[in-house]
């Protein structure tokens, strides 16, 4: 075997085939994440028990398992009962590109959840009281102080979890979709040389990798102007 | 050459590929490529040892060197043969549509060729890097494709709906799917297809390269199984049916 | 129920795979983020820019791959390296146990570099400072006042990768390694309920996963014992 | 409602606070005039802060009555909004929101609680930081500013709701030496202007200028409140002594 | 290498120092006698700290020359180790090792530096403990001991290596009020055994009580020095005057 630099050159344009789709489903289960996310948040932070073990058991199962795993039992492991096959979802959960998203958005909402609430717990306890003795209520210190500083706190730690995402959609593969890496597969399976394919998928997934580090490093920037230097 | 007694072979399989390689629930590997194997490795005087691989990484391994012989139901095609060595074949490769019966599928033409206005738009399932794939890819273009790691797969999806056909081998289809519950409303559409042109001469073993000595050995061994009629009793073992046709000849 | 029975020991094996991947990773990943820490704490600009370039890397790339490039390159690479030394070699090979666990190593490795070195520096400087007018070497400053500081921080972010790195376990199914994820499939193979196999991973994940948050939450709690007020 | 004349607009009658077992007030009785100045000093730990919290409702006490400008603080939420509205607070450590801008600080609270339009907000906003004296930091963020001049702004921000009463709990000790006349210097023109207020705080200077009522505390009650003539000259209580020793020493 | 009576055991010549294109420290000149008692005082950022930090190497002055008991402060790692052992520091902000117990603090440095065998060192400790009297607090936590007994912890771990001169830093600027007394009485303590000191810090009590010379610093000048008495009463220039009036107003 031997080691064939034009080989990954002429593969990297191959490869962006699938780049399309697994952007599609970066932005889709991020979107569809955040938005589980907030609804976990504002779930655990109410106060009220049965609303706030649910949420912590979701986060619990989401985060204590393999995404492989999510991904599998949602993608092979469902369609096991006849009532999801008759169900409304079945349209979604048929399509493996369904599964991927459903997989993909229920693991992000479970992160993303948590790291929104490390933005929460950070923001000063003094802010909040500054708040209530200026006799804001509580939705508008929720609004006006709350939010502001946990979105800048966390920033970095949800910059790295969009990272995380872009990585997870490679698994994507394993239920036959043709996202890069899916694509990267096949082209091995019919050149038989996976190193330089596979590095050339690499080289690709890490230019992606460095323009979501970029986008949310000057995105923090901007919302941490009032921040000394 | 080398003292028999000494040497040990690594054969690649793919373990999940039932009734042909597969573990059982004690954890033992059965099959018809397993029962070759061992044959094989018994006739040239080699402990065998097994080592599980995924299917698309089959060739990738050997050239790597993770195993050094191929018998996992693989046909032998020039494709393949550009990268690795075939020994003589061990039993037919042929393919077969399978899809539910209320589809009514009309992918063949009374001669036998392929009716292209029935492929139009058709989610047909396969497995990555076989001789499906290849086969699809040439003759039914307007299919669109879906890729699986492995055959398993295939029938759950079918079943599920996910994919209106599969493109399969039928001998194992029938075994594991078209004869059990799950598989009633499915049947077979289509001839069995066998053009050599894509999927070879048959199933053989894959060996690296500049191996000549080896595949003399293993050609060797095959023949000897074909002719006594083990290759036979092997598929008697796991089928209901011989899979060998009459006019099949083997190896030799 | 009965469909499970006769697996129970395959997966009992699964699990032990798992362990041991996750023992040798874990000792491997620690090590690569030591040195990649102290490499990027270091003045050498040489040093700095290959551990950045490493983390750069390992954390850009999906696991997945890393583990494919690493199962298939590993051959292909050392077998290049021995033809320099012995042109007579034909194959070397790391063993797929050794080359998924040094693949998934030098993932959660750069994830820790990140997290050593953010450790290091929340350490006070006036601790290193006092030490210093204490008359202490730097190299003594590093052992007694630093690393014992330190390991306190980089805890609860240290848990958070041994739960990765225990998660990044199930993909070494995708090299042949006959772990749980693999138990999973060849048993729905046989059984036709994908269902039933893939939930019992999960909770074997979950319940190894639990074990370790519960270890770590632990170790935090006895190496804060010295913040604890004594009122 | 109105109570002008000698009703005290700030009472607290058998006030006492838990924090779980520990009891950190302890049967506190106290009542504030319109425009006395009390100053509250007192060991770490004696109460000092928790009782000023409970007095704009930011602790709970557990037994006895406050009543705030004839408010009764209980439960409910309407008399709580309407103290909070009536009294200032200046924290320790200035607690300014930091992402927003010294004059748009100022204008949040009028903004969201007084409904007033942006233009006026910030007219109000604008004037009381030229009564602490930094108009020209309107546009900086709190980071941008000293502690002196951050704590002059949370002063601002708590005039701005306009209060009849206000409250210090320890404005200057988280400053730097110099910057602390800079914030008292403001604090002793609030008093001038006649404005009620309690200031938890050890600058003795400021108390013997300012206070018409020195209260000391330890852990958890009021041991000795007299005029700061009195208080100072001639300590009655042991503790009282020996913290005056204390921090009068060097 | 010995120098008794009068030669001076800090001296320092034309000492400069830069941050980047700031100059920290500007032409310093000074000499401090064995068993002589320094303050230093001066506004924020006046160098004050920068200078003694200087004198034990922490910084590296840029220019001038630094002479600590005959060694003098280059490169040379060997002399720096010399000097560090002569001199003990205590920082505003303590920094204890909060990982050890109050007496492991103690002891790091004797053992690591000196080789002193674990009980002997422990027996230092002790004493040492004992000198700023909490030896009842030997087996704590930093964390668990109030701010003052925590920079008493500090001057006693200085003090276990023995040192000639002992520099502070603002020593008890991070303090409340009542603990203040009880580290500046332990430093007056030192002061009377005839410790050479030099003492950066705001308290002008401990200085009239103790200090042979105030030196006054601003924006990196010495800009006078003078025994207390005559600092105080009479100051010649007007930023001394300034600075005085702003922190004893109040
Ligand atoms: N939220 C709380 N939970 C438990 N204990 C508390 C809480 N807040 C205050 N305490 C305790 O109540 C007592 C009084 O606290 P408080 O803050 O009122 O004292 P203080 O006089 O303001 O002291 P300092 O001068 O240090 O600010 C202290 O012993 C403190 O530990
Ligand atoms: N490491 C550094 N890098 C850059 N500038 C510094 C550094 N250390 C100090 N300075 C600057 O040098 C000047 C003198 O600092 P120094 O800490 O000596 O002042 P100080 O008199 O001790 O003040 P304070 O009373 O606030 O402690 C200040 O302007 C400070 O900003
Ligand atoms: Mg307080
Ligand atoms: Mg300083």
């Amino acid at each position: 075997m031997s080691f064939d630099i034009m080989l990954i050159v002429d593969s990297i344009p191959k490869m962006l085939v699938g780049i399309g789709l697994t952007l599609h489903l970066l932005l889709l289960s991020t979107v569809i994440g955040l938005i589980l996310a907030i609804i976990t948040l504002l779930m655990r932070i109410s106060g009220r028990w049965y609303l706030a073990w649910p949420a912590m058991t979701y986060i619990y199962v989401f985060r204590g398992t393999p995404i492989l795993v999510q991904i599998f039992i949602i993608y092979y492991g469902l369609p096991q009962f006849d009532f999801i096959r008759e169900s409304f979802a079945w349209p979604v959960l048929r399509a493996p590109f369904g599964c991927a998203v459903v997989a993909l958005s229920l693991n992000a909402g479970a992160y993303v959840s948590e790291i929104m609430r490390g933005g929460v717990l950070g923001v000063d306890r003094g802010l909040h009281e500054a708040g209530k003795a200026l006799g804001l209520k509580v939705h508008q210190r929720f609004i006006y102080i709350t939010t502001p500083i946990a979105i800048r706190l966390a920033i970095p730690a949800y910059s790295n979890d969009c990272i995380s995402m872009l990585k997870a959609t490679a698994l994507a593969s394993t239920v036959t979709l043709m996202d890069m890496t899916g694509v990267a597969r096949t082209i091995v399976a019919q050149t038989f040389a996976p190193y330089e394919i596979f590095i050339a998928a690499a080289i690709i997934y890490l230019v992606l990798t460095w323009v979501i580090q970029r986008g949310f490093g000057l995105f923090e920037r901007r919302m941490s102007r009032y921040v000394k230097q | 050459p080398q003292t028999a007694s000494a040497e040990t072979l690594r054969v690649g399989t793919e373990c999940t590929y039932h009734p042909f390689n597969f573990r059982d629930a004690n954890g033992d590997l059965q099959g018809y490529d397993i029962d070759v194997a061992k044959a094989v490795g018994e006739l040239i005087g080699a402990k065998i040892e097994f080592v599980c691989q995924k299917w698309d990484g089959m060739i990738p391994s050997l050239l790597a060197n993770k195993f050094d012989l191929i018998v996992a139901s693989m046909s032998i095609t020039d494709k393949r043969k550009q990268k690795i060595d075939f020994s003589d074949p061990y039993r037919v490769s042929i393919g077969q549509f399978i899809a539910a019966k209320s589809k009514n599928l009309d992918l063949f033409n009374a001669d036998g060729s392929v009716n292209q206005a029935g492929f139009e738009g058709l989610r047909v399932g396969l497995q990555r890097a076989t001789t499906y794939d290849n086969w699809i890819q040439a003759k039914a273009p307007n299919a669109e494709i879906v890729r699986y790691d492995s055959t398993e797969a295939l029938y759950l999806d079918l079943k599920n709906g996910r994919v209106d056909a599969i493109m399969t081998n039928p001998m194992k289809a029938y075994l594991k799917f078209l004869s059990k519950e799950d598989g009633a409303g499915f049947s077979v559409v289509g001839p069995q297809i066998e053009e050599v042109e894509y999927f070879g001469i048959g199933v053989g073993v894959g060996l690296r390269k500049g191996n000549d000595a080896l595949l003399n050995r293993v050609n060797k061994a095959i023949q000897t199984i074909t002719k006594d009629g083990s290759l036979e009793t092997f598929a008697l073992k796991h089928f209901p049916f011989s899979i060998h046709p009459k006019k099949w000849k083997g190896a030799g | 129920m009965s469909d499970i029975v006769g697996w129970l020991d395959d997966y009992f094996w699964g699990a032990m795979v798992v362990l041991r991947v996750f023992g040798v990773s874990l000792l491997m990943a620690v090590l690569f983020g030591l040195i990649g820490s102290a490499a990027k704490l270091s003045k050498s600009r040489i040093a700095k820019s290959i551990a950045s370039g490493y983390t750069v890397v390992f954390r850009g790339t999906p696991e997945l791959l890393v583990l494919l490039i690493f199962y298939f390159g590993s051959a292909v690479t050392l077998t290049h390296i021995a033809q320099i030394v012995d042109p007579e070699i034909q194959f070397v090979d790391i063993p797929p146990f050794w080359a998924g666990a040094l693949a998934i190593a030098l993932v959660v490795g750069a994830y820790m570099t990140e997290t050593f070195r953010g450790a290091f520096l929340g350490v006070d400087s006036g601790q290193i400072e006092a030490a210093r007018a204490l008359g202490i070497s730097n190299f003594k400053t590093f052992v007694y006042v630093r690393i014992p500081q330190m390991w306190r921080l980089a805890l609860p972010n240290f848990g958070n990768h041994m739960l990765s790195l225990m998660k990044d376990t199930a993909l070494i199914s995708v090299i042949g390694l006959e772990e749980i994820v693999f138990v999973a499939e060849i048993a729905t193979t046989v059984t036709v309920k994908p269902f039933t196999m893939y939930a019992i991973v999960a909770v074997i994940y979950l319940a190894i996963t639990t074990v370790i948050t519960l270890v770590v939450s632990g170790l935090e709690k006895y190496s804060n014992r010295h913040l604890e007020r004594a009122r | 409602m109105d109570e002008g004349g000698q009703q005290p607009v700030i009472l607290l009658e058998g006030v006492s606070k838990f924090f779980g077992d520990f009891q950190a007030l302890k049967d506190i009785d106290m009542a504030v005039k319109r425009g006395e100045r009390i100053v509250v000093c007192g060991p770490s730990g004696s109460g000092k802060s928790t009782m000023i919290r409970c007095i704009n409702r930011l602790e709970e006490h557990d037994k006895g009555r406050i009543l705030v400008n004839g408010h009764e603080l209980t439960g409910d939420v309407k008399d709580i909004d309407a103290v909070r509205r009536e009294v200032g607070m200046v924290f320790q450590s200035f607690n300014l929101f930091p992402h927003l801008t010294v004059v748009e600080n100022l204008m949040l609270a009028p903004r969201l609680v007084r409904k007033t339009a942006k233009p006026e907000a910030r007219e109000i906003a604008m004037r009381y930081l030229e009564r602490v004296q930094i108009p020209e930091q309107a546009d900086k963020f709190p980071s941008q500013l000293s502690g002196g001049q951050q704590q002059r702004v949370a002063i601002a921000r708590a005039l701005c709701m306009n209060p009849e009463i206000m409250l210090f709990d320890e404005p200057t000790s988280a400053l730097d030496p110099e910057m602390i006349s800079e914030v008292l210097d403001v604090m002793v023109d609030l008093a001038r202007d006649g404005m009620t207020m309690i200031c938890v705080t050890h600058e003795m200077g400021f108390a013997r200028k300012v206070a018409d009522l020195v209260v000391f505390m330890d852990q958890g009650e009021i041991v000795e409140q007299n005029p700061p003539a009195e208080f100072f000259e001639n300590p009655r209580n042991e503790r009282t002594k020996l913290f005056l020793s204390q921090i009068l020493t060097h």
